[in-house]
């Protein structure tokens, strides 16, 4: 049926796919660096690469932004379709992509900080090395640093760039992996307290693992059920089946499965508190901001252009899961006890506020500008990503002689110790909140605004009483920097480079710009319009 | 034999492959699972594409494989620095962080 | 829309009572506003200047009430000689409140009533200001004491003073305050703070009816003026003026300490004398009476509610007289007829224009006499090292002849000795009650009688019979600072009565109440006087047979005495049924509701806290940190997800 | 005409405290600073409303800038007579709570600059909140309120600060959150509407359906009661006041949670009237309980700060009475309450206060017979309470009695139900003054040191306003009732006609 003769060699569209293909050629510059350069030179030229690859990416995003074609005016959609139809560049992507960039530029900032651990980087010298044996101090008495983790932090970064932009279940597939085996390899990276790090590590590959077979097992049931991977044409069979179909709900289900394991949503969150636990901080603020990012990026995607025929079918199990994950992250939260455990419950409930305003799909009403399910989601997530990288950026700096010390009980007394550094902390706890003024209160305000438009009050009321339950544990760390006395040792706060200082102060003005000048962002947010199909 | 057969065994291996998971204490075990899982879904892409009489399925098929191989090489990275580390693979054994 | 104005058809204005038509003030008139501002101004001087007064403060503390007193005066006499329609004045000071359709100004309104009642606060007061630079010249507050008097006077000047419902409310709880804080002024005695506390809050009680009241007038008329209440009472229904005749007798029993409100007026006697003389039996106590002979108009609407006026008066009027008859503490027993005669005044309000010019008579006089005798036992007590039991005096007569001479007079006008003032008063009420009811008429005579029983017993306990001193008590005559206002007052018991030669009072304050309607007696008057005469009579008889010189008194109370007795002693059980009824179920109610908060509203709060912290507790530890535990719950859901996904579809 | 008046006013203490956190740290400085600051703010607040308010004219001072478009958000300022009333008592208390916690400051948990920039920082806020005339910007500065009074109450307070300040948050969040859900519904219809806007003046026009207006009513209303507080959402107030400074009571109870009540005026009569008058019966219910039940509760407290707690829920019920009674006495009443309860709370608060910094106790069972070495507090306490329990002659009397005499007009049976709380008030005042100024001086209490002239000077002020407001309400009277009246058009709710209209003609 499929002749040779028809074969034609791809058309790749490489001006509008360029940011990914820079950051993938940065990766692997990366990977030559650490093959050709000495070793004392690694270091900066890796954090150079990461970082000029980055923001180069950043600034070719703009460009692809503003050459975005306009679609038929009606949908607000302006981009086109890429490689092939597998890909899509459109205005949620462009803005996903701008985000995802900024929070990976960040990151790179805090994963290059060698100021706390005396001159080296808080990922381990020698992974090969065994915890506690000679290997390993000899590693660190010598200086001996991964700077691997910036080339797979940028190979991480492809992943979750493309991962939005696939308009080719396939595709998502591969992206999935792309953006995932980087980073099960960054969280068992850590310098301190191995053993943590590299159970983290095997968890959280296992589960990613067992997660990825349930979103392919989905692919390969939507595949049976439209005969095509791409999104439009699995629109289309959605559009012209009458009926319910087991394969297209049965992938609907196992897709749904893969996707919000990503976003950690519950009951599929159980690997986040312990993978951010045990995760090099720094990964673990990369993780937070930009996995969540992305994976939100192609659950928005996928439900809402391949799977938006049949929207009736899954939202309400889209409503379960999003009341479910708000209750099971606020709820649990409350009796952490271990600061960097409650900010990864914390996550899982903003991950239920996020559903919130995705279960809503509301698209808005054509001429009206105004707050759709699209753009209070990709607000949300860039104003999360902002504090969450913020507040892990701080969690780095409070320390003792053990690496990192986040016992909540170790940080009594810590707004006595560094008013300025708790004072910052708890302005992002604040903003986890959503307290006005803040970044998180815009965020909030925005998907709440989406659901209720789009018909999902109930969500909206559900989300009002957990925020009030998640204010409590904010409040308690509040109350534990500020007006608790310090019970044995007080903390020490380490002195940052100006690289941790310039992440912390950066994401601290964009959480308070967010929060009381959002018009800028939320106008991009809004003019990413729909998704182009 | 239809279609539906082939896509009943595929379930099937994919049932098999996720109560490994759930059954399996020892970590490499627990990924041949995962990876049973995957092939699994594989004989499914195959079967579909037959059904569709595409190509593309098949095609799935092998960047499954492709992928499968990249996740081993970093799945037994992992497992295997845990092990040098616990003397053990048992993926019970590493449970320390909880709660 | 009040039900109160759906009963009941509008009443023929034929029937009310006399509108308030006052002219806009002139002349002598303008200064109406200084008769209340100079002593307000003695009490801010007084109270907000501290110590650096003290020197002179109880000067300036005279001389406000004085200056009053000559303004008032001399107002009075212009009133005199103006036409009847001419004599009310009203003076508009400013604008209180104007909310909606509802203002209310802060104005003055001098007319026949207010005359009088300006004359009796600043006259009395007067002398009693002038008294207690004597009595409490070993004080060292008196300069504060003077204070609170001259607030007192300010108040009691608005409440008789203002034209409109709200304003003599201000007088009325202003009033209150002074009187609260005069009771309590020897306040490191915990029986005075508590008197105080309790006076205030039961005169609190009887507020709700004023307060009500106006509520009522401003839903009714859209207004609490004199002018206009008086000028809309026709046109209301006869449901309207009944309920709120019965809120103003509400707020008169509360201030006047009438049944069923008495029971704070005998704890007031905790207060020093000269305050239980001015502000416990000639002024304060009688503003209740005031208000219902005011609100003249509303009554003559409401005969159900006249009726309660009279019955208020009637029993108060006996039960007063009783509590007299049992009470060693002069002060008490005083005290007890003070409530006894304001229940006829009362009584005489509630008979309607039959008795509302005799309830003012009586009060004017009452005004002299009870005064005259609250000085004079404070004379005594001067004397007798403040001891108040009459168990302890005895032919006190010769060691203080002034205050005897002067406490006789008292003592005969209140029992209606004819010729004194008293006899008079008295006299034309109990002839109006029995023109209005004989089983009204039957009760005020009795009450005659009684009220002749005690206060003879009292003469002659303190001033007769044998020497039953304290052995440190060496009695003497008070100096002349006090003696001389207790002479002035005498002379006042003694010719008060002249006021009602000519039924010069009755015309005198007929712009006010109207005509007065007199009631066919079944007999002729003079029988009627002569009956009471004969009541009194008995009453002296009676208590000269058993107090009298040549009866020995127990040192203590005798405690093996009738169940009447001892009834009367604890004031008729008045207290004991408040305690009992009002203030230990409250104190139960209250202690319920403190537990209630704190276990059944904050405990759900916290309780619903607790729980969230609970399930959080144990929620947290299905995260077990096996890796396989995750994956099942991982699978549990993926197959959740399809169920839910299939049956929501396929159902 | 262009003059930001209100923003220079909402800002000056903001920039105040901003000012105070970055200046050395220096018990001289901080005090006075922020003396001058608050007492810079009064000053402009007074030459604004002097000069340039006209009490009939609506809202004026008015400035408004776009926001944040895509939300229809405006920086939108403006007061009308409501408003403008319940600014000026923001700004008359806080220079006394200065004044009256000058050393308070000092024993907290951080620096005493830190306890005047909060203070300064919530007046600035509340100011704000009150001239707000957009709802988004309401609720930004409505729950931004929060911040400074949490850290004052766990900054500095007593013993049970920790958990007085949490219940206190979470409480208000729980409340704010509800009210959030409400202004993102709002949002939604007018998005609906021709496009998003948070103007109050736009809002007020919105065509809405019953049923939404009605649970969006619930979502501002209970956020409200919260504030407010109403029973029984109450229970914070007590363990607030209990833990907190007396300055912070003050800021606490006297101005923010006017908030509420100042809310339910602005927000729930003004958007929802159809709700508004929907709800108001079982309102009207809840308010008589609060006012009795908070009157029962004061009479049962042996603390002095919890027992002024309760008096304000049962004050509160009056003023949440008066609004939903939708008559202008009632309307008007409740406004001028809020200004006389924050004045009469402020002078209870601070003395009590002053009372139990020289003995350490706020127990009234430790005390007795103050009043004869300290007759000066003795003094303002008297006067405070008087004017708590409403004494006619103290400015509070003249708000209580419009707000009973304008729900009488409305209902009868819930005025003869509230009027009893004055009964209430005689007694827990008094009780309460009886036991720690008057009988014998108790054994174990050392004699009181009197007032001394920084405590007389913040007190007298407020003495005065109460006393001169007793007699001239009228001043506030006249800005209150245009913008009362205006509102209760808005409700639509036909004013009681007197029964019996008595002539003009007849008056003098």
């Amino acid at each position: 049926m499929i002749l040779l003769a028809e074969f034609e060699s791809p058309k790749v569209e490489y001006a509008t796919i360029s940011p990914l293909l820079i950051v993938v050629g940065a990766a692997i510059l990366g990977v030559l660096v650490e093959a050709f350069v000495p070793r004392a030179w690694r270091y900066p030229v890796q954090v150079g690469v990461a970082a000029l690859g980055l923001l180069i990416a950043l600034a070719d995003t703009v460009r692809v932004g503003l050459a975005l074609d306009t679609l038929d005016a009606g949908l607000l959609a302006r981009g086109s379709l890429a490689v092939e139809n597998s890909m899509v560049v459109d205005g949620p992507t462009v803005f996903l992509w701008g985000t995802l960039l900024v929070m990976s530029l960040i990151s790179v900032l805090l994963f290059a900080e060698r100021r706390l651990e005396g001159g080296l980087t808080s990922f381990a010298g020698q992974a090969a090395a065994l915890p506690g044996t000679d290997a390993e101090r000899e590693a660190s008495t010598r200086g001996i640093e991964h700077t691997e983790v910036f080339p797979l932090l940028l190979f991480a970064v492809t992943g979750m760039l493309l991962f939005p932009a696939s308009n080719d279940l396939l595709l998502m597939f591969v992206a999935l992996e792309v953006l995932s085996l980087p980073l099960y390899l960054l969280c068992g990276l850590a310098r301190r307290r191995r053993l943590l790090s590299q159970e983290a590590a095997m968890k959280y590959f296992l589960l990613g693992a067992f997660s990825s077979a349930f979103f392919l097992y989905g692919v390969a049931l939507i595949y049976g059920f439209a005969g095509s991977f791409e999104l439009a044409d699995i629109d289309a069979a959605v559009s012209a089946s009458s009926g319910a179909n087991a394969y297209l709900l049965g992938g609907i289900g196992l897709m749904a499965v893969g996707l919000l394991f990503k976003v950690g949503a519950a009951p599929f969150h159980a690997w986040t508190p312990d993978v951010y636990q045990g995760a090099p901080t720094a990964v673990t603020a990369f993780m937070a901001a930009c996995t969540k990012i992305a994976a939100f990026g192609a659950l928005m995607r996928v439900f809402y252009v391949a799977f938006g025929g049949a929207s009736w079918d899954w939202r309400p199990l889209m409503w379960v899961v999003a009341i479910l994950t708000m209750v099971v992250g606020s709820v649990i939260a409350i009796t952490q006890t271990d600061v960097k455990r409650m900010l990864a419950y914390s996550s899982i409930a903003h991950a239920g506020f996020v559903l919130v305003g995705f279960a809503g799909v509301y698209a808005g009403t054509g001429d009206v500008v105004g707050v759709t399910s699209v753009s209070s989601v990709l607000f949300y997530l860039a104003a999360y990503g902002f504090s969450t990288i913020g507040a892990f950026a701080i969690i780095t700096l409070v320390r003792d002689a053990g690496g990192e010390t986040t016992a909540l009980s170790r940080w009594a007394g810590l707004g006595r110790e560094a008013p300025v550094l708790a004072g910052t902390f708890a302005f992002f706890l604040l903003a986890f909140a959503g307290i006005p003024l803040t970044s998180g209160f815009i965020g909030k305000w925005a998907v709440f605004a989406a659901a209720w438009a789009g018909g999902a009050w109930p969500l909206v009321v559900v989300a009002v009483v957990m925020s009030a339950v998640a204010a409590f544990f904010y409040v308690r760390v509040i109350v534990a920097m500020f007006f608790s006395d310090p019970v044995d040792i007080k903390p020490a706060v380490a002195v940052p480079s100006i690289l941790t200082t310039g992440v912390i102060t950066v994401t601290a003005l964009a959480t308070v710009a967010l929060g009381v000048v959002p018009g800028p962002v939320l106008d991009l947010a809004q003019q990413a319009g729909a998704f182009v199909r | 034999m239809n279609t539906e057969h082939y896509l009943t065994l595929s379930a099937l291996l994919f049932t098999i492959g996720a109560t490994g998971v759930l059954v399996r204490r020892n970590a490499i075990v627990v990924f041949m699972s995962v990876e049973l899982m995957l092939n699994a879904t594989n004989l499914a892409f195959v079967s579909f594409s037959r059904a569709h009489g595409q190509l593309d399925g098949q095609v799935a098929a092998f960047f499954v494989m492709v992928v499968a191989a990249a996740e081993v090489v970093v799945g037994l990275a992992i497992i295997v620095a845990i092990f040098r580390s616990r003397r053990s693979a048992s993926v019970d054994d590493a449970s320390l962080l909880k709660y | 829309m009040s039900p109160l104005a759906l009963s009941g058809t509008p009443l023929a204005s034929g029937e009310a009572g006399v509108p308030v038509v006052p002219t806009a003030v002139d002349g002598v008139f303008s200064l109406l506003w200084l008769v209340v501002a100079l002593p307000a101004l003695g009490a801010l001087v007084l109270l907000v200047g501290g110590r650096r007064t003290d020197r002179w403060g109880h000067l300036l503390g005279c001389a406000m009430p004085i200056g009053s007193f000559l303004l008032a005066l001399v107002m009075f006499v212009q009133l005199l000689g103006r036409d009847h329609e001419d004599r009310q004045v009203a003076q508009t000071l400013w604008t209180w409140l104007d909310v909606g359709d509802y203002t209310v100004q802060m104005g003055l309104l001098f007319d026949p009533l207010s005359a009088l009642f300006v004359l009796l606060i600043t006259g009395v007061g007067s002398l009693i200001h002038i008294y207690s630079v004597g009595y409490m010249a070993h004080d060292d507050r008196r300069r504060r004491f003077f204070g609170y008097l001259n607030l007192f006077v300010t108040a009691m000047l608005v409440l008789v003073l203002a034209d409109d419902y709200l304003a003599v409310f201000l007088g009325w709880e202003g009033v209150g305050l002074a009187s609260y804080l005069l009771i309590g002024f020897w306040a490191h005695k915990d029986s005075a703070a508590t008197a105080a506390n309790k006076a205030f809050v039961v005169n609190r009680v009887g507020d709700l009816g004023m307060s009500l009241a106006v509520m009522l007038m401003v839903a009714t008329f859209g207004t609490s003026s004199f002018v206009g209440v008086s000028a809309g009472m026709p046109e209301t229904s006869e449901a309207v003026a009944t309920v709120l005749g019965l809120l103003l007798l509400l707020a008169a029993c509360g201030k006047s300490a009438q049944v069923p409100l008495q029971s704070w007026l005998l704890d007031a006697m905790e207060g020093p004398t000269p305050v239980s003389a001015l502000i416990h039996a000639a002024t304060m106590v009688t503003a209740g009476v005031y208000l219902v002979v005011r609100s003249n108009f509303v009554y003559e609407l409401a005969p159900v509610a006249q009726t309660a006026v009279v019955i208020v008066g009637l029993v108060t009027l006996l039960v007063g007289a009783v509590i007299g008859c049992a009470k060693d503490d002069i002060k008490k027993a005083l005290a007890g007829s003070t409530m006894s005669q304001i229940g006829y005044m009362m009584l005489a309000a509630g008979i309607g224009p039959a008795g509302y010019a005799f309830a003012i008579f009586h009060l004017l006089t009452h005004g002299f006499f009870k005064a005259n005798m609250f000085l004079g036992a404070g004379s005594v007590m001067h004397a007798t090292n403040d001891d108040v039991d009459m168990r302890h005096y005895g032919a006190l007569r010769k060691a203080a002849p002034i205050t005897f001479a002067t406490f006789a007079f008292g003592y005969l006008a209140i029992i209606g000795f004819p010729g004194f003032s008293g006899f008079f008063s008295k006299d034309h009420i109990i002839e109006a009650a029995f023109g209005e009811n004989w089983v009204y008429g039957v009760g005020a005579l009795l009450g005659a009688g009684i009220t002749a029983f005690y206060m003879t017993r009292v003469m002659l306990m303190t001033f007769f019979g044998e020497r039953r001193w304290r052995p440190d008590v060496h009695p003497h005559e008070s100096p002349a600072v006090m003696t001389t206002p207790l002479v002035v007052l005498a002379a006042g018991s003694l010719v008060g009565g002249v006021l009602i030669l000519g039924d010069w009072i009755v015309e005198w304050l007929e712009p006010v109440v109207g005509p007065e309607e007199h009631h066919e007696l079944f007999v002729p008057a003079i029988v009627l006087t002569g009956l009471i005469v004969l009541t009194v009579l008995a009453g002296v008889a009676v208590a000269w047979s058993r107090y009298g010189p040549s009866q020995t008194i127990a040192d203590t109370a005798p405690t093996r005495v009738s169940a009447a007795t001892r009834a009367a002693r604890a004031d008729l059980y008045g207290d004991a049924l408040n305690e009992a009824v009002f203030m230990r179920p409250g104190q139960k109610l209250t202690a319920a509701l403190v537990y209630v908060d704190d276990v059944l509203i904050d405990g759900t709060v916290n309780a619903l806290a607790a729980l969230v912290g609970g399930t959080s507790g144990t929620a947290r530890r299905l995260q077990t940190g096996f890796v396989r535990s995750y994956a099942l719950t991982m699978l549990g859901g993926a197959l959740l997800a399809i169920a839910a996904t299939l049956a929501v579809t396929l159902s | 005409m262009s003059f930001p008046w209100l923003s220079v006013i909402a800002a000056l203490p903001l920039i105040g405290a901003v000012a105070l956190a970055l200046a050395p740290r220096s018990r001289r400085i901080a005090a006075p600073l922020a003396l001058a600051v608050s007492v810079l703010a009064l000053a402009l607040g007074l030459v604004a409303a002097l000069t340039q308010f006209d009490p009939g004219g609506g809202f004026q001072l008015t400035e408004q800038h776009v926001w944040i478009a895509s939300l229809g958000a405006y920086y939108a300022m403006g007061v009308d007579g409501i408003g403008l009333t319940l600014v000026l008592l923001t700004l008359v208390l806080t220079p006394i709570v200065i004044l009256a916690s000058w050393h308070d400051g000092d024993e907290g948990r951080w620096s005493t600059n830190a306890f005047f920039a909060w203070i300064l920082a919530l007046e600035g806020l509340a100011v704000g909140v009150f001239a707000a005339t957009d709802v988004f910007l309401f609720y930004v500065l409505f729950e931004a309120t929060l911040v400074p009074i949490y850290f004052l109450i766990g900054g500095f307070g007593g013993a049970r600060r920790n958990y007085a300040a949490v219940k206190f948050l979470l409480f208000s969040l729980l409340g704010g959150l509800l009210m959030l859900a409400s202004v993102v519904g709002l949002y939604v219809v007018a998005a609906d509407n021709g496009g998003p806007t948070y103007l109050l003046s736009e809002l007020s026009q919105l065509p809405m359906d019953e049923t939404t207006g009605r649970w969006l009513f619930l979502g501002f209303f209970i956020a409200f009661a919260v504030k407010a507080p109403m029973f029984p959402v109450h229970t914070w107030l007590p363990d607030a006041a209990q833990a907190a400074t007396p300055g912070t009571s003050v800021l606490l109870v006297s101005i923010l949670d006017k908030i509420g009540t100042f809310g339910m005026i602005r927000f729930c009569l003004g958007l929802f009237p159809e709700a508004s008058q929907w709800a108001s019966p079982v309102i009207i219910v809840l308010a008589v309980v609060s006012v009795l039940y908070g009157a029962l509760l004061a009479i049962g407290q042996d603390d002095m700060r919890r027992l002024i707690a309760y008096t304000s829920v049962s004050h509160f019920g009056f003023i949440v009475l008066g609004i939903f009674v939708f008559t202008s006495q009632g309307g008007s009443g409740s406004t001028l309450y809020m200004f006389n309860h924050g004045m009469s709370t402020a002078a209870l608060f601070l003395v009590t206060g002053m009372l139990i910094h020289r003995h350490g106790s706020a127990r009234i069972s430790d005390y007795g017979g103050v009043q004869r070495s300290a007759p000066v507090l003795a003094g303002f306490f008297l006067v405070a309470g008087l004017s708590s329990l409403s004494l006619p002659g103290l400015s509070p009397f003249v708000s209580e009695f419009l707000v009973l005499a304008g729900t009488f007009r409305r209902s009868e049976v819930a005025a003869v139900a509230a009027v009893l709380g004055i009964v209430l008030a005689a007694l827990y005042i008094l009780l309460m003054y009886k036991r720690t100024m008057n009988g014998p001086v108790r054994d174990s209490l050392p004699a009181t040191r009197d007032l001394g002239t920084r405590e007389r000077l913040a007190l007298a002020p407020l003495i005065a306003v109460i006393v001169v407001l007793g007699f001239f309400p009228q001043v506030l009277l006249d800005v209150i009732d245009p913008a009362v009246g205006a509102t209760l058009d808005v409700v639509g709710v036909e004013q009681p006609a007197p029964d019996v209209m008595v002539s003009e003609g007849s008056l003098p």
